[in-house]
C-alpha cells in the first residue's frame, strides 16, 4: 500500500474525526492507502512539518497556509472539507460587548501561532488598531483554554462554535449571559481545516492519483462520521493517547463540526476569493501582500471524484 | 630531541586542502544536468586551497611554537572561510555543495583548531596579553562555530523555515531592534528582575531564618528539594491563572524557580564555616549575631553566588516558557511562539539570540561580583599545575 | 559535632516523647506538610470563592459560608483544587485503573520516565565526557567552557517544539526527541559539577602521581575520578530532575502523546485543574523517588570508597 | 568545694567521655589541677592523650561528664562569657576574608571596642609577633608560621589574664621557635598572665614553665607534676645547665613510660 | 661538565626563580651540591629558605631556571622517569577513598607490579613502620602520626635507591619521633640507599647525617656544608657526645646568621 502521513493541525479530538474514522473503518485500506496521523499540539506549525519532511499532507488554515506561502513554502491547497468557518469571539454580555462598535478600549483574548490572522483581517476592516491604545483594543494571547474569560481577564475570547465556546457553557454560564460574533456572520470568515502538500510534489501525477484516493476515502471518512456522530466520537476517543477527553465532550463536538462540513471537499473557489480578499484587506499590515499564484488546485478532488 | 615533530593538524590542513582541489566543488545540477561550478571557475577559492595547502606543509615542518605562527594561520583560515562564503552566495553553490566543499572546510577546520590551541597555550605576565589572549580563545571558537553553521545550513541547503543561516538571522536581528527592545524590556526587565530579585531575596531571608530554627531545617528542607523538582512548565499555566496575563505570573514562575536553589545553597552555606572558626567565635563569646555576619554570613558567600549564578539562567527560561501560557502581544517568549507559527524562524531566533546574549550577560555580571566579593577565596587564586 | 552543643546551649534536658520525635526528619516534615495542607485548604477555600459566589448570583441562589466553602472545595473546575480532591483523581488514575490504559497515570509516567531516563543517562555520559575534556585539554577549557554555560541561557524549553519538528524531519521520533531535550537540560550541571570535581584533587597528591610517573590514564582512574566521586552525585541529583523537566517538555508540542506533559497540556487545554494537579504531584514524587535513588547510590557507592559515617 | 582564692583553674575528678558510633572515646578521666594565678603550665604527653580536649574544657568549649572545674571561681561558661581567656589553637583559624589587621582586631570588634583603639591594640599586638608591616595582606598571602604567628597576636591584642595556648609554636622552625618561646616568656613576666600550654617538645616545655603536667595516653590522666623553678628571667642559656637537663630527663622519663617502645 | 661517576645527584649553579603576578621571586640562587651513593644528606634553614624547592627540582616537580642539575647522570625528567627515587611530602598526602593496604602499594599498581607481588611488598613496608594489622584501616582511622608513617611505607614500598623526605616527622611527638629516626637510621645503614632530608630540628638533622646541609634565607643559598663522621649504626645515646653537641652548635650558628635576630 502507498504510505501517507498526515499532520493535524491541533490534538486528536472530534474536529478531525473524519480522518480517524477513514483509518478505523478501513476506507484508507480499501484506497490501498497506508496512512500514519501525526496529531498536532499547541505549538507544533504544520507548515514546518511538511517543510521538513514530516508529513505528505496537512491540515491547516488558509490565512495560515497562505502566508507560510509568502514565507517560501508553496502550500497548495488540494481539498477542503470543512465549508464554513467555526470561529467566533465570545463576550461576556455583563461586560456590556453588544457590537463590534463597543470594541475599542476592550480586551479581548486571541489565538496566535498563525491562528491570529483572521482576527487581525476583522479588526483591520472595522479600522480597529490592536495596538492597545485608547481608540484601540488590548489583545492577549490566549493560552490554551477559556480561563481569561471566566476569570474576566478579558472582555472577550475567541471560541469554536465546537470547542471552547462549550467550554464556557460547562463551566456554568449560561448562553443568554453570552454574546457571541460569529466570522460567518460578521461577513470576515475565511476557509479553516482543508488539505494542503507541497507544490514542488504536484508535479508528481502518481502523488496526484495517491492524494486523489486520499482525499475520497477521507470524505467518505467525513460521511460517516456526520451520519454517526456518537460513534465517530467514539473512535476519536480510542484515538486519544492523553486518554484525557471525555465522551459528552466530544459527541458535541461531532455535532457540532456536521454543520461546518462540506459534502465533496471540492474548494469554493468564491470562497477562497472571499478569504484571499480579506486577507489583503489589511491596511498597512495585510497577512499577505499580494494575490497568491497557483495556492489551490481542483486536480486532486477531480481524480476523488472519478 | 633531534628527530622533527610534525604538526599533526597542519598536515591534516595540508592534505584536506590538497584534496579539495582535486575533488568537484559541487554537486550537479539536477536541471542542467551538469557540474554547477568547478574551482577553476572560482579563483578566490582556488587561491584559499593553494595557500591552505602552502601554509599547511610549511607549519607541518616549522610547527606552531609561536604566537606569530599562529596569527598567520588564524589569517589564512578568515581568509579561507571568506572565501567560501563567497563560492557559495555568489557563485551558487549554496545548496550543492560537494565533496571538494567539505574538505576544504576541513582543512579550515583543522586550521583553526591548530591556532585557537596555540593562543589558548600563551602565557604571558602582562596581564593585558593575557587577558586579550583569554578572551580571544572562546570568540574565535564562537565565531568558527557560527561559520560552520552558515556553510552547513547554506552547504547543503536546509530550508530557511527549519534552520535559518546565522546571516540571516543577524540581518533580522539589525532590523528589528525595536520589537526585541520592546519585547527585552517586557520580559527581561520587568518580569525577570523583579522575580530573580523577589525570589532570591526571599529564599535569603527565610534560609536564615530556617537556618535559626532547627525544627523547619528538617521539616522544610526535604519538601523544599521535592518543590524544586516540579516542572516548571506544570507551574507556569497556574501562575497564569493567578496572576494574570502580565509580568506578575511570569515574576510569580521566576520566585517558584528561583526560590529553592536558593534556599538550599544558603543553609549549607550557613554551615560551611568550620568548627574551628566556630570554636573561635565561641571563645569571644559572639553573640548569634555577631557570628552570623562576621563568620557565617561570609563563609556563605560563595555558597550564595553559586545559587545566584544559576538563578541567573534559570530566570530567563522561566519567564520565556510561562509566556506560552498565556501573554500580552510583547514579550521576548510570546514572540518566539508566535513567529514560529507564522513561519518567520528567523525572527525566532533573533529572540534566542537576544535571551542568549542577555542571559550570559546577566550570568557574566553575577559572576564579576562574585569575583570582587569573594577574591579571597582559594578557587580564584592562581593554580599552580 | 559536640562542641556545638557546647555553645548552642544545647537544651538537652528531660527526653520528652515529642521531642524525640521531632528531633529526627520525619516529624518534623509531618508537621510541615499537615502546615501545608491546612494552609492548602484556606487557599483553595478563598481562590475558589469568587467564581463560585458569582454562580450563586447567576443562579439568583442564595449561600451560606459552609455551604460556600463545601462547595468551593468541589468544584469540577476549580482555581485551586482541594488536595483530597486532587487525591482522589490520583487514585482513580493510579490504582484504581488498570496500568494498560491510556487514562492510567502509572502509564502515562511510565512514558515520561523511559525517555527521562534515556536522557539521563546520555546527559551524563556527555556531561563526564566533556568535563573530562574540558580538564585535560586547555584548548577545549578556554574555548569550549563560556560556550557550555552560554548554552544554558538558550531557553531550550522554549525551542522544544522546533527541536521536535526538525528531528522528525529527520526521522527521529517518539522517545528521541524528548530524551534528547532531557540530554540538553541534564549534561549542563554534570560537566560543572564533574570540571570542579576532577580538579579537586590537591596539588600535592598530583605532585604524588607525577612522582609515580603515572600517565594521564592512571592518575585520572586512581585520583581525578575518585575525588569527583561527591560532586558527580551531588550533580547527578540535579540532573535526574531537570531531565523529568526535559521529557515533559518535549511532551508538550507533540501534542496528544501520552507522557505527564500530555496530561498536563490535556488538562491545562480543557480546564481540567485537578487532571493538572495530580499530574503535577506525580511529576514531583517521580522525580524525588528518583533523587532518593541517587542519594541511596550515593551512599553505597562513598561507603565502598571508605566515606567516614 | 570552695576554690582556693588564689586559684585560676581549679579542676577536681575531672572525666571526659565522647559518645560516638563504635561505643564511649574515654578523653580524660580522674583529672585533679590547680593553676594558681601567674603561673606557666605546660601540658605535655602522647598524641591523642586529651591534652587539646583539657584545654577546651577550661575553655568551655566541651562539656565535662564528671567532676568539678571552676575558672576564677565561677563555672567556665561565665568565664567564656567573661571573656576571660585568650585561647591560640592549634591551627591559625583566620578568616580568609579579612585582612591580617581585621583578623588581629576580630575580638576586639565583638567586644565592642571603639575603632582608634582597636587600631591601636592591633599594632602592638603584631609587632609583639613581629608582623608589623603585614597589616594588610591576606591570610593566604603569608607563610604557615607567619600565619600563626598572628593567631598568637589575635590571642594576645584582647589581654586576657589567661592564654590557653594548643602547641602554637608546633609549625615553626626552630630559631624562630626559640625567638618566640622568649617573647612569650617576657610578655609572661611583665603581665603576670596565667598560661595553659599544650606542646610536643620536652626542651620548650622545660624552659617555658613554672610547672610541668606530663599526661598518659588514653584515658587522659595526669601521671606527673613537675615544678621547675628557674627565674622569671631565664634565658635561652639555661637549657645547658644540669638542672635544666635534669628536669627533662624526668619529663622523658614519664612520657616514654606512656609509650609502648621498650627499648 | 661530566658527574662524577658515583654522584646521585649532582647540582652546580642552581637557580630558580618563579614568576608571580607580584614579580619574580628568587627561591634559590646559585646552589652547589654533590650527593653521593649512600649518604644521608640533611637540609637545615629557616622557613621559606626553599628547602622543599630544592627538593621538588630534584624530582622534576619543578623546573630549575638557571644551572645544571643530573640525577644518576641524566635529567631530572628521566630519573623520574626511570622511577629512580621515593618522595615522600611534608603532609601524607593519602587518598582517603583507599584503605592503607591499598595507599601503599599505589606506586606498585601504577608501575604495573602484579597483584601478588604487590601485596607482599606492601606488608614489608607497612612491617617496616610498625604499620602491620592496619591493612584495612581507611587514612582517617588513624592517627596524624600513623598517617605519617603509612606516606612514608608507600615511599619504600617501591624500593627506590634515592629518597627524598621532606620533614617526614614534623608532625611527630618526641619520644615517636626518636623511633622513627632510629628506624631510618638502620634502614639505610642495611640498604646503602641514597637520602636526602629535610628537617627543622637541628639534632635531628646531626643525628642522622652524614652530610648537613645549611641554608639561608630567600633566594635559598647554601651558607655551611658540614660533614660528620658518626658511625653507620649509631645509637640515640650519641646525642649526649661533645662531638654531637659541636656539630650542634655549629648548625645553630649557621642558621642564626641567616635569621635577624641578633640577640
Ligand atoms: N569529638 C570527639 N569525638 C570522639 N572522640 C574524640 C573527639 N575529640 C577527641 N576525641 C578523642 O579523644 C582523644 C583525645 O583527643 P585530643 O585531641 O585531646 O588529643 P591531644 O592530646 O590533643 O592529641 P594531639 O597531640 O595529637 O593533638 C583522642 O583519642 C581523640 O580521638
Ligand atoms: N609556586 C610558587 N610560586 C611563587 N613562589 C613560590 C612558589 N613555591 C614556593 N615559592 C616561594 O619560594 C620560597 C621557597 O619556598 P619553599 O617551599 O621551598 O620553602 P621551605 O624552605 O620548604 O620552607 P618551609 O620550611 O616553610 O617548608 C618561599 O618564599 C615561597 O614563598
Ligand atoms: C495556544 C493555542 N493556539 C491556538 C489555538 C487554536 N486552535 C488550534 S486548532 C483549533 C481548532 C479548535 O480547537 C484551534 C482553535 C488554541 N486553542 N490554543
Ligand atoms: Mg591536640
Ligand atoms: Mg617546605
Amino acid at each position: 500500500a502507498d504510505e501517507v502521513t498526515l499532520q493535524l493541525k491541533w490534538v486528536t479530538q472530534a474536529q478531525f474525526a473524519g480522518y480517524y474514522v477513514a483509518q478505523d473503518k478501513g476506507f484508507y485500506e480499501e484506497a490501498g492507502l497506508d496512512v500514519t496521523i501525526n496529531p498536532g499540539g499547541p505549538d507544533i506549525a504544520p507548515p514546518q512539518v511538511i517543510a521538513g519532511g514530516g508529513a505528505d499532507v496537512i491540515v491547516d488554515w488558509m490565512p495560515s497556509a497562505l502566508a507560510s506561502r509568502e514565507k517560501g513554502v508553496a502550500l497548495v491547497n488540494i481539498a477542503q472539507p470543512f465549508a464554513k468557518s467555526g470561529m467566533m469571539l465570545t463576550c461576556l454580555k455583563e461586560t456590556g460587548v453588544e457590537s463590534p462598535d463597543d470594541f475599542p478600549g476592550r480586551t479581548l483574548g486571541v489565538w496566535f501561532f498563525g491562528n491570529e490572522y483572521p482576527f487581525l483581517s476583522w479588526m483591520s476592516k472595522l479600522g480597529i488598531p490592536t495596538d492597545g491604545g485608547e481608540k484601540g483594543v488590548t489583545v492577549l494571547k490566549q493560552g490554551f483554554n477559556v480561563d481569561p474569560l471566566l476569570q474576566k481577564q478579558a472582555d472577550c475570547i475567541s471560541t469554536m462554535t465546537y470547542n471552547e465556546y462549550w467550554q464556557v457553557i460547562d463551566a456554568g454560564i449560561t448562553e443568554d449571559q453570552l454574546n457571541v460574533f460569529k466570522y460567518e456572520d460578521q461577513g470576515v470568515a475565511t476557509l479553516e481545516d482543508g488539505l494542503y502538500v507541497l507544490e514542488d510534489n504536484l508535479k508528481d501525477e502518481a502523488f496526484v492519483e495517491k492524494m486523489g484516493r486520499f482525499v475520497a476515502a477521507s470524505m467518505k471518512g467525513w460521511q460517516w462520521a456526520k451520519e454517526n456522530p456518537e460513534d465517530a466520537a467514539m473512535i476519536v476517543l480510542d484515538n486519544d493517547a492523553t486518554g484525557a477527553q471525555t465522551e459528552k465532550h466530544q459527541i458535541r463536538m461531532m455535532q457540532e463540526i456536521a454543520k461546518l462540513l462540506d459534502d465533496d471537499g471540492k474548494l469554493d473557489e468564491a470562497a477562497y476569493q472571499r478569504t484571499v480578499d480579506s486577507l489583503l484587506s489589511g491596511g498597512s499590515d495585510p497577512v499577505i501582500t499580494k494575490k497568491p499564484e497557483g495556492a489551490w488546485t481542483h486536480a486532486v478532488t477531480d481524480k476523488a471524484s472519478m | 630531541m633531534t628527530d622533527v615533530k610534525l604538526d599533526k593538524f597542519c598536515l591534516v590542513a595540508a592534505i584536506a586542502a590538497l584534496l579539495a582541489l582535486i575533488f568537484p566543488l559541487s554537486g550537479v545540477d539536477p536541471e542542467s544536468g551538469k557540474q554547477i561550478a568547478f574551482v577553476s571557475d572560482i579563483p578566490g577559492i582556488a587561491v584559499a586551497m593553494a595557500l591552505c595547502v602552502i601554509a599547511g606543509a610549511a607549519f607541518t615542518w616549522l610547527g606552531v611554537g609561536h604566537i606569530q605562527y599562529a596569527a598567520i594561520i588564524l589569517a589564512v583560515a578568515v581568509f579561507g572561510c571568506w572565501q567560501a562564503i563567497e563560492a557559495l552566495y555568489d557563485y551558487g553553490i549554496a545548496g550543492h555543495a560537494g565533496t571538494g566543499f567539505w574538505l576544504f572546510i576541513l582543512s579550515l577546520w583543522a586550521f583553526v583548531w591548530r591556532g585557537i590551541d596555540v593562543v589558548a597555550r600563551y602565557r604571558s605576565l602582562e596581564t593585558a596579553k593575557q587577558q586579550s589572549a583569554n578572551i580571544l580563545v572562546p570568540i574565535a571558537f564562537g565565531v568558527w562555530l557560527l561559520f560552520l553553521w552558515e556553510v552547513i545550513v547554506a552547504g547543503f541547503g536546509v530550508p530557511q523555515v527549519l534552520l535559518p543561516a546565522p546571516s540571516a538571522i543577524g540581518v533580522r536581528f539589525v532590523n528589528s531592534t525595536d520589537i526585541l527592545a520592546a519585547d527585552f524590556h517586557q520580559t527581561f526587565i520587568k518580569a525577570v528582575i523583579s522575580g530573580y530579585v523577589i525570589g532570591c531575596g526571599s529564599a535569603f531571608i527565610v534560609a536564615i531564618a530556617v537556618d535559626r530554627v532547627p525544627f523547619l531545617k528538617r521539616g522544610l528542607l526535604p519538601l523544599g528539594n521535592m518543590v524544586s523538582a516540579l516542572p516548571i512548565i506544570g507551574v507556569a499555566p497556574i501562575m497564569v491563572m493567578w496572576f494574570g496575563f502580565d509580568w506578575q505570573s511570569k515574576a510569580a514562575v521566576i520566585v517558584i524557580m528561583t526560590f529553592f536553589p536558593m534556599l538550599v545553597n544558603t543553609v549549607t552555606g550557613l554551615n560551611a564555616a568550620g568548627a574551628l572558626e566556630k570554636d573561635l567565635m565561641a571563645t569571644y563569646a559572639s553573640g548569634y549575631w555577631s557570628t552570623l555576619f562576621r563568620l557565617r554570613l561570609p563563609a556563605a558567600m560563595p555558597f550564595v553566588f553559586n545559587a545566584l549564578k544559576i538563578n541567573s539562567t534559570l530566570a530567563l527560561i522561566g519567564a520565556i516558557v510561562a509566556e506560552f501560557f498565556g501573554t500580552p502581544i510583547v514579550g521576548m517568549g510570546f514572540r518566539i511562539s508566535t513567529e514560529v507559527g507564522r513561519m518567520n524562524v528567523d525572527m525566532v531566533w533573533a529572540e534566542i539570540a537576544l535571551a542568549a546574549l542577555a542571559g550570559t550577560a546577566f550570568y557574566g555580571a553575577v559572576a564579576y561580583v562574585e569575583r570582587k566579593a569573594t577574591s579571597w577565596h582559594p578557587s580564584f587564586r592562581v593554580r599552580r599545575h | 559535632m559536640t562542641s556545638n552543643a557546647a555553645t548552642m546551649n544545647g537544651a538537652i534536658g528531660g527526653e520528652s516523647l515529642w521531642s524525640r520525635l521531632m528531633s529526627g526528619q520525619a516529624g518534623p516534615v509531618t508537621v510541615v506538610l499537615i502546615a501545608l495542607f491546612v494552609i492548602w485548604y484556606i487557599g483553595a477555600v478563598f481562590m475558589n470563592a469568587p467564581t463560585q459566589i458569582d454562580r450563586y448570583n447567576r443562579a439568583g441562589e442564595t449561600w451560606t459560608t459552609t455551604r460556600l466553602i463545601e462547595d468551593t472545595l468541589a468544584q469540577e473546575r476549580p482555581i485551586l483544587p482541594a488536595p483530597h480532591q486532587v487525591a482522589q483523581e490520583m487514585y482513580k488514575t493510579i490504582f484504581a485503573t488498570a496500568i494498560t490504559s491510556k487514562r492510567s497515570l502509572v502509564y502515562h509516567t511510565w512514558v515520561t520516565l523511559s525517555s527521562t531516563l534515556l536522557g539521563f543517562v546520555i546527559g551524563t555520559a556527555l556531561g563526564i565526557l566533556l568535563a573530562v575534556g574540558i580538564v585535560h585539554v586547555i584548548t577545549l577549557e578556554k574555548s569550549l567552557m563560556p560556550w557550555v554555560i552560554s548554552s544554558q541561557t538558550i531557553p531550550i524549553l522554549a525551542i522544544a517544539p522546533m527541536i521536535v519538528v526538525v528531528l522528525g524531519a529527520i526521522g527521529l521520533k517518539g522517545l528521541v526527541p524528548k530524551a534528547i531535550i532531557s540530554t540538553y537540560l541534564c549534561f549542563f550541571p554534570v560537566t560543572i559539577s564533574m570540571v570542579k570535581g576532577l580538579r579537586s584533587p590537591q596539588v600535592i597528591q598530583l605532585d604524588l602521581m607525577w612522582t609515580y610517573n603515572a600517565s594521564k590514564w592512571q592518575t585520572f582512574w586512581a585520583l581525578r575520578l575518585p575525588s569527583a566521586m561527591p560532586y558527580l552525585f551531588a550533580s547527578l541529583k540535579v540532573a535526574i530532575a531537570i531531565s523529568l523537566v526535559g521529557a515533559i517538555v518535549g511532551e508538550l508540542p507533540t501534542g496528544a502523546q501520552a507522557g505527564l506533559g500530555a496530561r498536563l497540556l490535556a488538562g491545562s487545554y480543557y480546564g481540567q485543574t485537578i487532571q493538572i494537579w495530580s499530574a503535577l504531584l506525580t511529576a514531583a514524587f517521580v522525580a524525588a523517588i528518583m533523587v532518593v535513588l541517587v542519594g541511596w547510590c550515593e551512599r553505597r557507592v562513598l561507603a565502598r570508597m571508605g566515606v567516614r559515617g | 568545694m570552695p576554690a582556693s582564692a588564689d586559684a585560676v583553674v581549679d579542676i577536681q575528678k575531672l572525666s571526659l567521655t565522647f559518645q560516638t558510633a563504635d561505643g564511649p572515646v574515654y578523653a580524660l578521666s580522674d583529672v585533679d589541677l590547680k593553676i594558681e594565678r601567674g603561673e606557666f603550665v605546660s601540658f605535655i604527653g602522647p598524641s591523642g592523650c586529651g591534652k587539646t580536649t583539657l584545654l577546651r574544657v577550661i575553655a568551655d568549649l566541651e562539656k565535662a561528664t564528671g567532676g568539678d572545674i571552676s575558672i576564677n571561681g565561677v563555672s567556665p561558661q561565665e568565664a567564656r562569657e567573661n571573656r576571660a581567656y585568650g585561647y591560640v589553637f592549634q591551627a591559625p583559624a583566620l578568616l580568609p576574608w579579612r585582612s591580617i589587621e581585621r583578623n588581629v582586631t576580630l575580638p576586639l570588634e565583638i567586644m565592642e571596642i571603639p575603632r582608634e583603639e582597636r587600631i591601636k591594640r592591633g599594632h602592638e599586638a603584631l609587632k609583639l609577633v613581629e608582623l608589623n608591616g603585614f597589616e594588610k595582606k591576606f591570610p593566604w598571602q603569608l607563610s604557615g608560621g607567619m600565619q600563626q604567628r598572628a593567631s598568637i597576636a589575635r590571642a594576645l591584642s584582647f589581654d586576657a589574664d589567661l592564654l590557653l595556648m594548643d602547641e602554637p609554636f608546633g609549625a615553626l622552625d626552630e630559631i624562630v621557635r626559640d625567638h618566640l618561646n622568649e617573647q612569650l616568656l617576657k610578655l609572661w613576666a611583665r603581665t603576670n598572665k596565667t598560661v595553659a600550654f599544650v606542646t610536643h617538645s620536652i626542651p620548650e616545655a622545660v624552659y617555658l614553665s613554672t610547672k610541668i603536667v606530663v599526661m598518659s595516653p588514653r584515658p587522659g590522666r595526669i601521671i606527673d607534676v613537675i615544678k621547675t623553678d628557674f627565674p622569671k628571667d631565664r634565658g635561652l642559656d639555661i637549657r645547658e645547665t644540669p638542672e635544666f637537663l635534669e628536669v627533662a630527663h624526668r619529663v622523658r622519663k614519664g612520657l616514654r613510660a606512656g609509650h609502648s617502645y621498650d627499648e
